[in-house]
């Protein structure tokens, strides 16, 4: 099936307005504090980078890039999200408690270091296959995932924030090349993946039971 | 500049030592009456006029016999001179006193009008001690009247050590003991450990009437009347405290360095 | 072996007779200046006589260290004395030791006559080991310094042979070098022998002495041997000095001429020396003991001194 | 066949039979004590046998390195070298050995019901083997590897009684010097590895002329801090008066006689051979730190009442006066005078084993008394030489020996070294010279307060009265321990009296390191005189002077004969002044022995004294009376303690990093990225 | 053909205890797993020694073993080895005080066979991706094991692990993705033939550079923090105090070096690609950073087992040092450091589970002193492992330390050698005090007499037995290997 020019350059300018959105979204989880809406959030941007993997599979014909693309959908939009929602309504917690730095301040920095995502990305615009700038889109959404997870106290916050650095991985990979990586190191990053939140949402429940609380900064017993 | 005039004074004065046992003996103060002398032939039958004066009841007559003084106990206070009525005990102004022998030192009798001058020692202690005699002082509760007296003669006018006589610090190095004071209770056993302390062969000087019986304190409970009753004492020096011609004479006598040219040997 | 058997039985004669009569000489030369005349200069053979007929009380708690002490301190005093050139040059003993051995055996008689003050277990003993101990400790080095500005001056360090070297200029002595030494070597002198800016020779009080307190509970022979030995420690002092600063004047051999001018010289010098040291005791008073090592102090720089100006001059 | 080398393999199988038979046996106690000291002494004999046989015959001289074994790392082979250095120290080791293993078989029967003796005897094995391998290793990394394992064998038998907190800590801080010692022996090899490229003694030599000179001075100061924390020189010597006193007794006469001397023998084989021409200053630092050391070691031996810490500021001393050797004989190495630099060595060397004998007696001797009244502490003893006379006497030949004094070798070596002083004033024209005499002075100073200590150790300890129940019913110590110090007290008689018997072995080993043997030129008369070299120089024999002492014994006999013929003796108690007798409290203490020097060297010590006095109504009348006085030791309060003090606070200022929070790591890992990525991009 | 049985063996053994119930027949298997994967890695280091090209291929080009890989195979099967036959003594002491459910032991048994499976992955794979994957795969399977206990601490110590763990996958990730984009840039846009490191490695010299140097920085940081070096060391020394001792082993012995070879492949990329010390000098410089930052806990440390672990965090450091200088003779010492320090540490894990079980505490104030008289045999090997461990002579540990700084000062590195050795210096200080006190003196708390199952003894005795004997004679095979995968990492093909 040959797509014609037109859709193909739809396709390719598709791509960098759904990666500024997962680009949004990544900033809306900064200001959350429901849990529940934090995993919906989660799961609309893991929707978002299945469709750009479809895009770009179908503009490619790359049929694993599409597999891929399934894979996320089922993965990380249906099954993972209801696995902690499960979790959250056995342990009853709803509120996410106050974060390390004050908002105003975690957003002028996340701005700071989606800017100096695009400044690493610069000088490797020209190995983009798709769209403009997904490379910058895909190092800021690592680096806000990162500071995420620093700013966060609640475990399955930082479970989410680890999540979204991975989902920014695999924009990147998806930015590099067209035809994506090849198919047994993408399955094996699926499952990985998928079986880490499984893990720690194991822990999670046992660090709830044992220390009544989800807040990480109770985890301070061992020093020196 | 101080040492060079000190220099030249001490050279001016030359040797002020006394040139006594080779030239005559310097005079006695005349307050000192010398030795005494007891004529017992002169006194009368029943008079004890002396006996009652004499502090240290040095005198003693028993009925019928001749009066006898114990120049060991005698003070030379010449009480006993003033007040015989015949003048059986005068004073000699003798200066030579010191007596081997504790009965030497009993006037009165026969023969014994007077001291019997100390014999020197005999041959083999001469021998030893003729040129060098180191004497260790114990002043056993003395006064220090007769310390005074003995240390004179270390000063430059009597000069001891040219005749080898030196006092030392320890019993060990010592030839002999001089005693002064009447050796009370408390010193009576520093006085055994010294004796003990000084190697044989060793001489005993008892200066001092305190040293031969006691003199002012004799009877008392605290003292034990004397050296003679603690260590056998080879040299009696009478008096209170004996002027030094007569320690220094006994010293010479002693160790016979009195009867030929000065100083021989 | 090469020893001259008449210079050696000649010098030990001359050290064994020499050294009483020196100390005589001083007690008769200060008693004179105190215008007393004094024991006769041979009162120390009288003593030594007498001590040598007498019995011996010796302490219950000594040990037989006690009775080996005056044996090591003799023999060592002789045997230093047979090191330096006296009468004659070369000493008898010259080429088993030289100033360095002397310095040794000096020092072994010391140690032990420490050891025989501690044993008896007195406490005037141990006063007098530990301060005699700490005085010649001080004085050491103003020693060796002075020893070594002859030793550099005369080329080796064999007594004999800085003598022999001396000998030749007589101008020798009046260089800043051997004067600045001289006088480092006389004060280490005094303190050595015990004189009296440091030691008290005559005093009673236990407490004060330093060379006294050691020999207290030593009686009979062994107190005639230590004195003798004290004796001759001043005579080889003496004639180190002596021969060491003044060469000349000593007869190269054993001729009967010779030796007899050499026997006057040496007479002339202890005199001069005695002289010396009487005029010192007869005008200073004895040290506190922690004044001491300042005096010792300053021997050491005057040795230092001497030393740099043997550097500088030459 | 080449018999020193034989036996000196046969000494190794003696070492590791010994080693292995102790541990085996080691549940019997007696068995395990025999059999392991028993072979250490065949080890030490057959070692010293072999020392001295290749160092008199001159084999040592001929004979090459010998390769056993290649490890795992590339450049990693057992070379073995027996060269005259090497067979001297072997000699050493193997004679102070055999000698402590023999005192060993009674001495650690003390330890039989507590402690395991086999343990100990192993351990001892061990460390001679490990010793003997430091001396004849033949590259770099023998040396470097039995320079670990000495360290690490001295520290189990340091920390054998391990009972009391002050030994472990002791042992801890022992550990950790000779640790950082071999740190900068290592990089001190290192920086000689990178011009040589190989490991090896042979490809070493001379390599310090390939180096720059900033490089060589820094090989040289760094072996000077690793050899010297070893040696004990003065800023580094804190470890030893603590380490050397809590080792069991033979074990801290080895270590004074033999482990200290390893620190010499690197000095001697790294600036000799290793560092090429020394510059001047050189030999004038190693003089200097001699001097201080010697001067400071001894006066703070004089403030001991530990009669072992007492011993341990000796080897201080000792130390200090040996190096003095080295950096004179390396001062004349770089003016050219080889004469003068093989006299001030042999001083040197001679001073080496004069100080093994004798420190390893006087420390046999202080474990005999700590034997016979369990307390190291003087002021307890007192009246020993009437209880242990053969004990006492062996002491006294030892404090003898110590004290320079003439008849015994203490006094030999340092005669050569005033020597090789005196004359080393002409050699040079630089101011330096004036170090010469002053060293001499110095030399003086030392020799002078080693006889005042050793007056007192001796005096206090032996002489007078008991001063304690433990002093009063001391009894002489087993046969062994007394055969193994007499061995010792022969060899210093033997090296006081013959010195040129042993100084013409020494000729090869002068040869190698500066070329020049002496051969002959020390011996006069045949040999009983020792001379220094030169025209009409200085010359002595302690032989002749102890004929002639003795024969000169027979004037005051002769005057006995005919004065004193019935002349008695009489006991009678001390003189007391005529009070009621004295009491041993009375005696003189050692504190109070070295009072004066306390006073004149106030300055150095800064000594506190401290009195308690408790009364009821006045202060005159005390009823007790407590009286505490001690000397501050310098470098222990003015360096070590304050170092260790900031290194602790900072570390403890690091552990924060750790502090718990999970925000925080991540955070390092963010700010670590983030500063990777400003770096690289 | 031998590489898949390698893998599959504890493959099979894991999915196997998930069906086994007893607990007898689960340590049976995992000894038996971890024997042959023993077996098989050493008849892989004979393989490869005689593999032309020196590389030994298994299921197609899937799987790689070259020199360096067949090393690091044979380290993951002697430690793991090692650690089962200490588990067995272990769990059932813990079983009987009733510290461990008979659930959470079989928990250990299934988890520890696919931790050791992730592990050999990691070093036969050939695809860079699949190894990150493997990696990812040695995260998750250890950190239930950190977390067995489930007390506070060790709940503490698994998240951190797998927090910064997994931080520092997502970076990895990226890394690999830009390797990857740096390979593509070169491939003219289609897909790549393989992403395999061999043929990555064959055309290195075209990869895109500034893509590559982004990417090894990512790399760097990644595997880095699974490597616990320096500022990304702060998981390190809580998990491997807090897991159970086996696991702590197994931790400390091999897996930081596994993370390691991780790293080191992304290095020999960079600097094939890069021609410039980039990487060279980013692991000498963390490497130093890591030694530095363990002397001053070590010095201050209160709990044994966090001792130990900082002794892995400097002796990781040292290795990476060795790396970091990259001169054939330190790269050697760093491959013999590896080997060595597998060896010595477990046996200290060991030993400090041991005390663990006996005085239920690892502070050493808790523990106070004479541990010598209360558990003799355990202070010995103790005593043995510790001096081992600190480089001293007469084990290996000495040699390549020696041999790394004799690199260093050759290569006119002083400066690293010289700070390197003075870091050893202070952490030796450390740990000297430390045992000194813990091992001497008088015992305070009372213990009841020390009792002995084979497996511990084998556990501990065994290592060091075989530790002496490969310090003085290392087997000629051994040093072609060592010396061929020095080889490889020094920059030939």
């Amino acid at each position: 099936m040959n797509s014609s020019p037109q859709v193909v350059d739809f396709a390719v300018g598709l791509i960098p307005l759904l990666a500024a959105i997962m680009l949004v979204l990544q900033l809306l989880l900064l200001a959350q504090r429901m849990l529940v809406t934090v995993i919906r959030v989660f799961a609309l941007q893991s929707l978002l980078l299945a469709v750009i993997a479809g895009v770009v599979g179908y503009t490619c014909h790359a049929w694993h890039v599409t597999l891929v693309a399934v894979l996320t959908v089922m993965g990380k939009v249906l099954f993972l999200p209801w696995l902690l929602e499960r979790l959250i309504r056995r342990v009853r917690i709803e509120q996410e408690i106050s974060p390390w730095l004050n908002m105003p301040a975690s957003l002028f920095l996340c701005g700071g270091l989606t800017l100096l995502g695009y400044l690493v990305a610069r000088p490797f615009a020209s190995a983009e296959r798709v769209g403009g700038n997904t490379l910058a889109v895909a190092v800021a959404l690592v680096l806000t995932g990162f500071f995420l997870l620093i700013n966060r106290r609640k475990a399955l916050t930082q479970v989410l924030a680890l999540l979204t650095m991975e989902n920014g991985v695999m924009l990147a990979a998806i930015a590099f090349s067209s035809h994506g990586m090849p198919l047994v190191v993408e399955l094996g990053i699926f499952f990985d993946v998928v079986i880490a939140v499984m893990v720690l949402g194991l822990l999670v429940f046992r660090i709830r039971e044992t220390f009544a609380s989800m807040d990480t900064s109770r985890l301070n017993e061992l020093k020196g | 500049m101080f040492i060079h005039d000190t220099i030249l004074n001490r050279l001016k004065r030359g040797c002020e030592t006394m040139d006594y046992p080779a030239g005559d003996a310097p005079a006695l103060p005349d307050r000192h009456g010398g030795g005494l002398r007891v004529e017992s032939a002169r006194c009368a039958a029943d008079c004890s006029a002396c006996v009652s004066v004499c502090p240290t009841e040095a005198i003693t007559r028993a009925s019928g016999q001749a009066v006898a003084l114990d120049l060991g106990r005698c003070l030379f206070c010449a009480e006993c001179v003033r007040a015989c009525p015949d003048r059986a005990i005068t004073q000699t102004g003798d200066h030579r006193l010191a007596a081997r022998l504790r009965e030497d030192l009993v006037l009165g009798g026969t023969g014994k009008e007077q001291v019997r001058l100390a014999a020197a020692l005999n041959e083999r202690l001469r021998g030893l001690f003729g040129r060098s005699l180191k004497l260790r002082q114990v002043s056993a509760g003395g006064c220090n009247a007769c310390e005074a007296d003995t240390n004179v003669l270390g000063t430059i006018g009597w000069d001891l050590g040219r005749f080898g006589i030196q006092f030392v610090a320890s019993p060990r190095h010592a030839d002999g003991l001089l005693i002064t004071g009447p050796v009370s209770k408390n010193m009576a056993l520093a006085l055994q450990k010294t004796y003990a302390a000084v190697p044989d062969p060793k001489i005993v000087i008892a200066v001092g009437a305190c040293a031969i019986a006691g003199g002012p304190f004799v009877g008392h409970s605290q003292v034990s009347d004397g050296a003679g009753a603690l260590v056998p004492v080879d040299l009696f020096v009478p008096g209170c405290p004996p002027h030094p011609l007569t320690i220094l004479d006994g010293l010479l006598r002693l160790l016979d360095r009195l009867g030929g040219p000065s100083g021989k040997g | 072996m090469n020893i001259d058997i008449t210079s050696l039985i000649a010098q030990t004669a001359l050290v064994l007779l020499l050294s009483p009569l020196l100390s005589g000489l001083i007690a008769s030369l200060k008693a004179k200046l105190q215008n007393r005349r004094g024991p006769r200069v041979w009162q120390p053979f009288f003593d030594l006589i007498k001590f040598f007929r007498k019995d011996m009380v010796i302490s219950e708690h000594a040990s037989g260290v006690f009775a080996a002490v005056p044996h090591v301190v003799f023999a060592t005093a002789l045997m230093a004395g047979l090191m330096v050139p006296l009468a004659w040059v070369p000493a008898p003993l010259q080429l088993f030791g030289g100033a360095l051995a002397l310095v040794g055996l000096l020092a072994l008689g010391r140690f032990f006559l420490a050891l025989g003050g501690l044993d008896p277990g007195s406490a005037f003993g141990g006063m007098g080991s530990s301060r005699e101990m700490t005085i010649s400790a001080i004085a050491e080095p103003a020693m060796m310094l002075a020893i070594f500005t002859a030793a550099i001056a005369g080329g080796s360090t064999n007594l004999s042979q800085i003598v022999m070297a001396g000998d030749g200029h007589a101008g020798r002595f009046l260089e800043p070098a051997h004067t600045l030494a001289f006088s480092a070597m006389f004060i280490v002198l005094l303190a050595e022998t015990g004189r009296v800016p440091v030691d008290n020779p005559a005093t009673h009080l236990e407490l004060t002495m330093i060379h006294e307190a050691m020999i207290l509970e030593y009686s009979g022979r062994y107190l005639a041997m230590l004195e003798w030995a004290a004796s001759m420690k001043q005579l080889v002092l003496f004639g180190l000095l002596a021969n060491l600063f003044f060469p000349f004047g000593l007869a190269p051999g054993m001729l009967p001429a010779a030796v007899a001018q050499g026997m006057g010289w040496l007479a002339i010098k202890l005199v001069g020396l005695a002289v010396a040291v009487v005029l010192v005791e007869f005008t200073n008073a004895k040290l506190r003991l922690f004044r001491v090592p300042d005096l010792l102090g300053a021997a050491f720089v005057l040795a230092t001194l001497a030393l740099v100006s043997l550097f500088l001059f030459r | 066949m080449d018999y020193p080398a034989i036996l000196l393999i046969v000494a190794a199988c003696a070492y590791v039979a010994g080693m292995a038979g102790a541990l085996l046996l080691r549940r019997v106690g007696r068995l395990a004590l025999s059999v392991g000291f028993g072979l250490a002494a065949v080890g030490g004999a057959c070692g010293f046998l072999s020392g001295v046989t290749s160092l008199a015959t001159g084999q040592a001289a001929a004979r090459g390195a010998v390769t056993f074994w290649s490890g795992p790392a590339p450049n990693l082979r057992l070379v073995i070298q027996a060269d005259p250095l090497s067979c001297f120290f072997v000699t050493i080791v193997s004679m102070l050995g055999a000698a402590i293993a023999i005192y060993s078989l009674g001495y650690s029967g003390a330890y039989l019901g507590r402690k395991s003796v086999g343990l100990l005897a192993a351990l001892y094995n061990a460390l001679l083997l490990a010793t003997t391998l430091t001396f004849v290793a033949g590259n770099v990394w023998v040396f470097l590897i039995a320079w670990e394992m000495m360290a690490l064998l001295a520290y189990g038998l340091v920390t054998f009684e391990h009972e009391d907190r002050e030994t472990r800590g002791a042992a801890v801080f022992y550990f950790i010097m000779s640790h950082i010692d071999a740190v900068c022996v290592m990089l001190g090899f290192l920086v000689l590895f990178q011009a040589a490229g190989d490991f090896s003694f042979d490809g070493l030599r001379g390599v310090g002329a390939k180096l720059s000179s900033g490089q060589r001075d820094t090989a040289f100061l760094l072996f000077v801090v690793g050899f010297g924390i070893k040696a004990g020189l003065v800023p580094l010597h804190v470890w030893l008066p603590v380490a050397h006193p809590v080792a069991p007794s033979n074990v801290s006469a080895l270590m004074s006689g033999v482990l200290i001397k390893t620190g010499i023998y690197g000095i001697a084989r790294v600036c000799f051979e290793f560092l090429g021409g020394p510059p001047l200053w050189w030999g004038a630092l190693l003089l200097a730190l001699g001097t201080v050391s010697a001067v400071l070691g001894v006066l703070y031996a004089l403030m001991e009442h530990d009669l072992k810490r007492l011993l341990a500021y000796h080897s201080i001393e000792n130390i200090g006066i040996i190096v003095m050797g080295l950096g004179a004989s390396l001062m004349f190495v770089s003016t050219g005078h080889p004469v003068l630099a093989a006299l001030a060595l042999a001083a040197a060397l001679y001073h080496t084993i004069n100080h093994a004998s004798f420190k390893g007696l006087l420390f046999l001797g202080a474990g005999s008394v700590l034997h016979a009244t369990h307390t190291r502490n003087m002021e307890e003893m007192g009246g020993l030489v009437k209880r242990m006379p053969q004990t006492a006497m062996l002491f006294l030949l030892g404090a003898v020996a110590i004290s320079a004094l003439p008849p015994l070798n203490g006094f030999v070596s340092e005669w050569l070294t005033y020597q090789a002083l005196l004359q080393g004033f002409g050699s040079t024209d630089s101011l330096l010279r004036l170090m010469f005499p002053v060293g001499g002075a110095m030399l003086a100073l030392t020799g002078a307060l080693a006889a005042a200590c050793f007056v007192k150790a001796f005096g206090i300890s032996f002489l007078a009265q008991p001063r304690s129940q433990a002093a009063e019913r001391a009894r002489e110590v087993p046969a062994s321990m007394r055969l193994g110090m007499a061995l010792l007290a022969i060899a210093c008689l033997f090296l006081g009296l013959f010195p040129t018997v042993f100084l013409g072995w020494l000729g090869p080993v002068m040869n190698q390191l500066t070329g020049e043997a002496l051969a002959g030129r020390l011996s006069l008369a045949g040999g009983w005189v020792l001379a220094a070299p030169g025209a009409n120089a200085g010359s002595v024999s302690t032989a002749a002077m102890t004929l002639f002492g003795l024969s000169f014994l027979l004037v005051p006999l002769f005057l006995r004969r005919m004065l004193g013929r019935r002349a008695k003796t009489v006991r009678g108690p001390t003189w007391d002044c005529g009070l009621q007798g004295l009491t041993p409290r009375m005696e003189y203490s050692a504190t109070g022995f070295s009072k004066p020097l306390r006073m004149i060297f106030k300055a150095l010590f800064r000594p506190h004294r401290e009195v308690q006095r408790e009364y009821e109504f006045s202060p005159y009348f005390a009823r007790s009376l407590r009286f505490e006085s001690h000397v501050e030791e310098v470098f222990e309060e003015r360096i070590y303690r304050p170092t260790r003090f900031w290194i602790l606070r900072v570390s403890r200022r690091v552990r924060a990093l750790q502090q718990g929070s999970l925000q925080v790591y991540l955070l390092y890992i963010f700010l670590t990225l983030l500063g990777l990525l400003l770096w690289a991009v | 053909m031998s590489l898949i049985v390698l893998l599959c063996v504890p493959l099979v053994a894991g999915l196997l205890s998930l069906v086994v119930r007893h607990v007898r027949a689960l340590e049976a298997i995992n000894l038996l797993a971890f024997g042959t994967v023993t077996f098989l890695a050493v008849r892989l280091v004979g393989a490869v020694l005689v593999a032309p090209g020196g590389v030994v291929l298994g299921w197609g080009e899937f799987l790689r073993a070259d020199a360096l890989s067949a090393w690091m195979a044979l380290v993951v099967g002697v430690v793991s080895l090692g650690s089962s036959f200490y588990a067995v003594g272990y769990f059932r002491r813990e079983l009987v005080e009733g510290q461990l459910t008979v659930g959470r032991c079989r928990e250990f048994y299934r988890l520890t066979h696919f931790f050791a499976t992730a592990m050999l992955l990691v070093v036969l794979v050939n695809n860079l991706g699949v190894m990150w994957v493997a990696v990812e795969g040695t995260a998750l399977s250890s950190v239930l094991l950190v977390a067995l206990y489930n007390r506070k601490t060790s709940l503490e110590a698994a998240w951190k692990y797998i927090m910064l763990g997994g931080v520092g996958l997502v970076l990895a990730l990226f890394g690999t993705v830009l390797t990857y984009a740096a390979a593509l840039g070169h491939a003219g846009g289609e897909a790549l033939p393989s992403f395999d490191w061999s043929s990555m490695r064959g055309m290195a010299s075209q990869l895109d550079p500034k893509l590559m140097r982004l990417a090894f920085i990512f790399l760097f940081v990644g595997y880095g923090t699974k490597a616990g070096l320096a500022p990304m060391h702060s998981w390190l020394p809580d998990a491997h105090s807090e897991a159970p001792s086996p696991t702590s082993a197994m931790l400390s012995g091999v897996s930081l070096k596994v993370a390691v070879y991780a790293l080191l492949r992304g290095h020999m990329l960079a600097t094939a690609c890069l021609h410039s010390d980039f990487s060279r000098h980013l692991l000498l410089g963390f490497g130093l950073l890591s030694m530095i930052i363990a002397g001053p806990f070590v010095l201050t440390q209160k709990n044994l087992k966090r001792m130990l672990a900082y002794s892995s965090l400097e002796h990781v450091g040292l290795v990476c040092v060795g790396f970091g200088l990259n001169t054939p003779l330190t790269v050697f010492g760093a491959l013999l450091h590896m080997g060595y320090h597998a060896l010595a540490k477990p046996v200290l894990f060991f030993a400090a589970g041991n005390i663990h079980q006996r005085y239920h505490a690892l502070d050493f104030r808790r523990l106070g002193g004479g541990l010598g008289r209360t558990m003799p045999m355990t202070a010995l090997l103790l005593a043995v492992a510790a001096v081992a461990i600190s480089g001293l002579p007469p084990f290996g540990l000495f040699y390549s330390e020696l041999t790394i700084f004799a690199g260093a000062f050759v290569s006119h590195q002083a400066w690293a050698g010289a700070v390197a050795l003075l870091a050893l210096l202070v952490v030796f200080c450390g740990m000297l005090k430390r045992f000194a006190h813990l091992l001497l003196g008088r015992p305070g708390a009372e213990i009841s007499r020390e009792s002995w199952a084979t497996g511990n003894v084998l556990a501990m005795v065994l290592p060091l037995v075989v530790l002496l004997v490969l310090s003085i004679w290392l087997p000629a095979p051994a040093r072609q290997l060592l010396e061929r995968a020095a080889g490889i990492i020094g920059g030939a093909p």
